[in-house]
């Protein structure tokens, strides 16, 4: 096998921190050697994770550089559990990166919509990003120190809005929709969150007639193509995987199931 | 040691074959092997006319292993040979797998690839629902394992038959024997168990199709007692399969009886796993001082 | 929340039952927890005549599960009945499980326990190769179960009787039906898959007796899928096994549609686990706000 | 349930130590409370195994005191190369003692036989036993330095021989043989070790009609009599449970296959 042309490797464990709230986790591998866009993602194994766990897991890149491949996750089942328990030194398969990315248009303001972990990709489209026409809403259930907000804000233009009671989530999805109509016809947003939100933003966006990008989450098995596990149902009725052909697509093209 | 293995007309360069439906048209793969260094591809099965699949969610993890529910989802055949065939690279071992609903259907599917010089051989996946007699299987009644395998033997032409048998029956060797009465050149078992998933917050199956098929290390123990009663009911070459994630699994189905094996679910667990294998079982078989694979292959002691 | 089941005549306290063969005669985990607080325990298979089992090595380790072929060593009845019962504290609710090798055994085995006060139902293992008709087992055919449930049916007196299925079948169904049919009050499901391990350097069997019985996790997928076949293709209460390691898997079998529940293999994970899962299951039912087992079994959507 | 009636503990890893002999690991866990005798063993489940190996392992009870339960062990498959990654306040499952002991007679010569890691359960006799009576032959393959050999050679006359060719195997059988002559009618063995060793002594305590204990180990799926699967032949033909009526058993009651 010629290993220049697997870009399956073995990353070490630079860093994994729960932070103070536990269920967030800052995990920093060894430099893999990529180049990478934002909204791309990566699949994630342990060398000593046994067979229990049959599949690897799906995680956005949040950032990629000389210091290592940068993964912010929330622990939510038994995957993320055990990865939250990772140590310095520890060896990761990870391949990647996977899919397709945010397509920024550098002539027109791109509004990123995230929601809680969804702020991952985001870290290095705005650190890459050159641009005076990107800035940011955040919608966050934890305290937002929590989060790498700090850092997309010293950046570009960011504004975030925590979501603890129903009243809350009320206010943002006004805020959401009031974005959204703006962009109606002049620019752009880009998405990454959990269902729900994915949903209101969809809906905005086709009810004012906004341009986006949406990243979806779907159970991935593979995460290159190979299993069909991953697929989404586009509008006109056909599965198409999210993990080559996407996770990002047109908010117009995938029928989320309102 | 030399890895070739003999299937009838077919050589396979080493016994590690990827299974159907786990490993796309190979292509997805090439980013991380060199797809000529493995023993054959079985592709993902593929049917007359394009198949949507099933709604989703289509797949579920379960303790060592996992569910799919997938349908059957592919661009149909004539697709396959004009988009996807032509990419994949020459000297790559292709096993195509046959998906039909009626018997006439698998015999068009077989005629097709017959008259395709890239294909090795044809995988006919009778473990699929039987449209026709209300969700019997065609690989769960004997007459019609063989009904199926004689009409699609009758239009392959040169190409070698491999039907791959369900474990969701009382005694394989009874399938097994009326394929190989019917003219199957092989066998490759096992196919998916049938099984089930739910979430007790929801109170829905994991899986839109409610039932999906198990595959992964927790079936490895039936699959490799199956396989052991299908080579001692035969005489035809039986490829095993079901749970492997190791060179010592490889040796395993082999020590019980197989000519080669097929690796599904690994392939998911990491891309390079393949071809990271077919390395792994050549150590192993060395330091066993192993000297070819006729003399390993079903020593199994009393 | 009230934790009671009723299985016809029969009311448990809670729908944990320990499975047999997993917990002794009860006796050996008194130890670890108050056998008084379990629903029931099904007590190891007893025969006429004591058995000494099958030779050793009789157990394997497998990828989340493992095999057994013991061979249902057991002290045979007389002696269970004079030096085992009369330890069981009073209070616990006892299932015998029932093995022999013809319908007439079965018969005499079932009038025996029909007259102990302290056993509050029979288990008919049907799983079991059934000698005179040359390895087929009893559970594998619709007419052998239902001759082994109606001869013990006849004899069992007042005890209701629950047959135990096995999974080693192409349609569970079509012998869960013929065991209602001919007088089951209840069915157990599912027994062990039929499964094997070997060792590829010393080329034998992990089991003396080449293939053995697959429990644990790995097989809880097939385990849920046939427990939601039967459940939905007969009327009477159905008790579902296969995996269970947490309170989360005993409410996945109810949601699928059992009345309550076997744990096997999880006995030996540690001895207390049987114990503390009355308690989780309790916990787990109160915090989803399930009021009654009868308002949550079978309610899984479409 | 009345948790004083259990006798199955979560203890804590206090030290886990896999020596400059990465393959022999020395494991100290929170002390259990038990009063506990030499060859009785318990059966050991980390809490966060999951269920990819579902059986617990057993181990002799090395020694147990105040200072903790300690288990000598030698890594040689996937659940002991697991138990020799554990770190300190890790929790572990622990249930026993368990089993029957080896029975000192203090009136007459009592010889130790133990072969590698089988010298676990003799550093508890050693330190308990006051008699002169005892005494030790230990086989082993590796450094001697990687065993707990001083610790009983510090209280008791013991001899060791190591084994690394076949000329030292021999030569060792040699010296069993004789000892085990010379205690004929007037002492006992006491021995615990690799099969192929027990099979050597039992052989020879026939052969000279020296009385003898020996443990056993068993594959055991539960470690409490239920499972039926640990198991071992008598002279007469039946199986008995080696976790309940053993591991220590009279070397003419059972059957080893020679
Ligand atoms: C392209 C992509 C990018 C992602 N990026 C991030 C990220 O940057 N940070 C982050 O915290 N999470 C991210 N996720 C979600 C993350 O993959 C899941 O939270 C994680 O796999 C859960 O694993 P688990 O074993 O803890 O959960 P379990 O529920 O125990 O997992 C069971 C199975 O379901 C899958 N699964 C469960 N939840 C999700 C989910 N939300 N999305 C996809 N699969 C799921 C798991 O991968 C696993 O296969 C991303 C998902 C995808 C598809
Ligand atoms: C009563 C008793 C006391 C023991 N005391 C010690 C001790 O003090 N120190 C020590 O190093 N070892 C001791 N052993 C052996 C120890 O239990 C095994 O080495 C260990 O279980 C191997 O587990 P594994 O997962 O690494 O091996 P694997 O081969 O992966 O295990 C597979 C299965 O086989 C069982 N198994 C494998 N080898 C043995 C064996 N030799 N004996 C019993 N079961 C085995 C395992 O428990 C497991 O269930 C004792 C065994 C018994 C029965
Ligand atoms: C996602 C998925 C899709 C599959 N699709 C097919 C298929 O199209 N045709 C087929 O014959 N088998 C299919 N199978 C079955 C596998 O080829 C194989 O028989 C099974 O997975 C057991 O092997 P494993 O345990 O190594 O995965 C599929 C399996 C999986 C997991
Ligand atoms: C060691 C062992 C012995 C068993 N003995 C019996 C038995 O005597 N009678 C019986 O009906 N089932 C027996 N079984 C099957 C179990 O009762 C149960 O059906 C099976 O293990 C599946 O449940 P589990 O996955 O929770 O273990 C035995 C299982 C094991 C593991
Ligand atoms: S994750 Fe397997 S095809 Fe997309
Ligand atoms: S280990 Fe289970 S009976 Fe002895």
């Amino acid at each position: 096998m010629n290993t220049t042309q697997t870009p399956c490797r073995e990353l070490q464990v630079l860093s994994c921190r729960p932070g103070t709230e536990p269920t967030l986790v800052d995990l920093v591998l060894s430099p893999p050697g990529w180049t990478c866009r934002a909204g791309q993602f990566v699949m994630i194994r342990p060398l000593d994770w046994g067979s229990e766990l049959v599949w690897p897991r799906p995680f956005s890149v949040c950032d990629v550089s000389d210091a290592g491949l940068r993964i912010f996750f929330q622990v939510v089942g038994r995957g993320t559990r055990k990865l939250a328990g990772l140590q310095p030194g520890q060896k990761v398969a990870v391949w990647g990166p996977l899919g397709r990315w945010f397509r920024i248009d550098e002539n027109r303001p791109n509004l990123i919509l995230a929601g809680g972990v969804g702020i991952a990709p985001f870290v290095m489209l705005a650190r890459r990003e050159k641009t005076d026409n990107l800035s940011m809403l955040f919608g966050h259930r934890l305290d937002l120190c929590h989060y790498p907000y700090a850092e997309i804000a010293d950046r570009i233009e960011s504004e975030a809005m925590r979501q603890t009671t129903a009243a809350d989530i009320a206010a943002f999805e006004t805020v959401l929709s009031g974005r959204i109509k703006t962009l109606s016809g002049i620019g752009q947003v880009l998405a990454c969150g959990p269902e729900p939100m994915l949903k209101v933003v969809r809906r905005y966006c086709l009810m004012h007639g906004t341009e986006g990008q949406i990243s979806l989450e779907n159970r991935m098995a593979c995460g290159v193509g190979a299993c069909l596990g991953c697929v989404g149902r586009t509008v006109t009725g056909e599965y198409v995987q999210s993990c080559v052909h996407g996770p990002v697509f047109d908010v117009r093209d995938i029928d989320l199931g309102e | 040691m030399d890895q070739t293995v003999q299937l009838g007309p077919l050589t396979l360069k080493n016994p590690v074959i990827t299974a159907s439906g786990t490993f796309g048209y190979g292509l997805e793969f090439m980013r991380y092997g060199d797809l000529t260094a493995l023993g054959a591809i079985c592709l993902k099965g593929i049917s007359l006319a394009p198949r949507e699949g099933n709604p989703t969610p289509r797949i579920a993890e379960t303790p060592c292993g996992m569910l799919n529910a997938i349908g059957l989802q592919n661009v149909g055949v004539k697709k396959f040979l004009a988009e996807k065939l032509p990419y994949i690279p020459p000297g790559t071992t292709l096993i195509a797998n046959l998906y039909a609903q009626t018997p006439e259907d698998f015999g068009e599917l077989a005629a097709i690839f017959a008259a395709q010089e890239r294909v090795a051989a044809l995988e006919v996946n009778i473990s699929c629902p039987n449209v026709r007699e209300g969700g019997v299987q065609f690989g769960q009644d004997p007459a019609m394992a063989a009904r199926v395998t004689s009409a699609v033997k009758k239009r392959a032409g040169s190409k070698p038959v491999m039907v791959k048998l369900s474990p969701n029956v009382t005694d394989v060797t009874v399938i097994a024997r009326a394929a190989v009465d019917a003219g199957a050149d092989m066998l490759s078992l096992i196919n998916t168990l049938s099984g089930m998933s739910v979430d007790i917050r929801t109170r829905r199956s994991r899986l839109a199709n409610i039932v999906g098929g198990l595959s992964g290390p927790a079936v490895k123990p039936v699959a490799l007692r199956m396989v052991h009663q299908v080579t001692r009911a035969v005489q035809v070459p039986v490829i095993g399969m079901g749970g492997i994630t190791s060179a010592e699994d490889v040796l395993e189905f082999i020590l019980v009886g197989a000519h080669a094996v097929q690796v599904g679910t690994f392939n998911f667990m990491r891309p390079d796993n393949a071809f990271r294998l077919v390395e792994e079982v050549r150590t192993l078989a060395e330091s066993l001082g192993i000297s070819s694979w006729d003399e390993y292959r079903g020593t199994l002691r009393a």
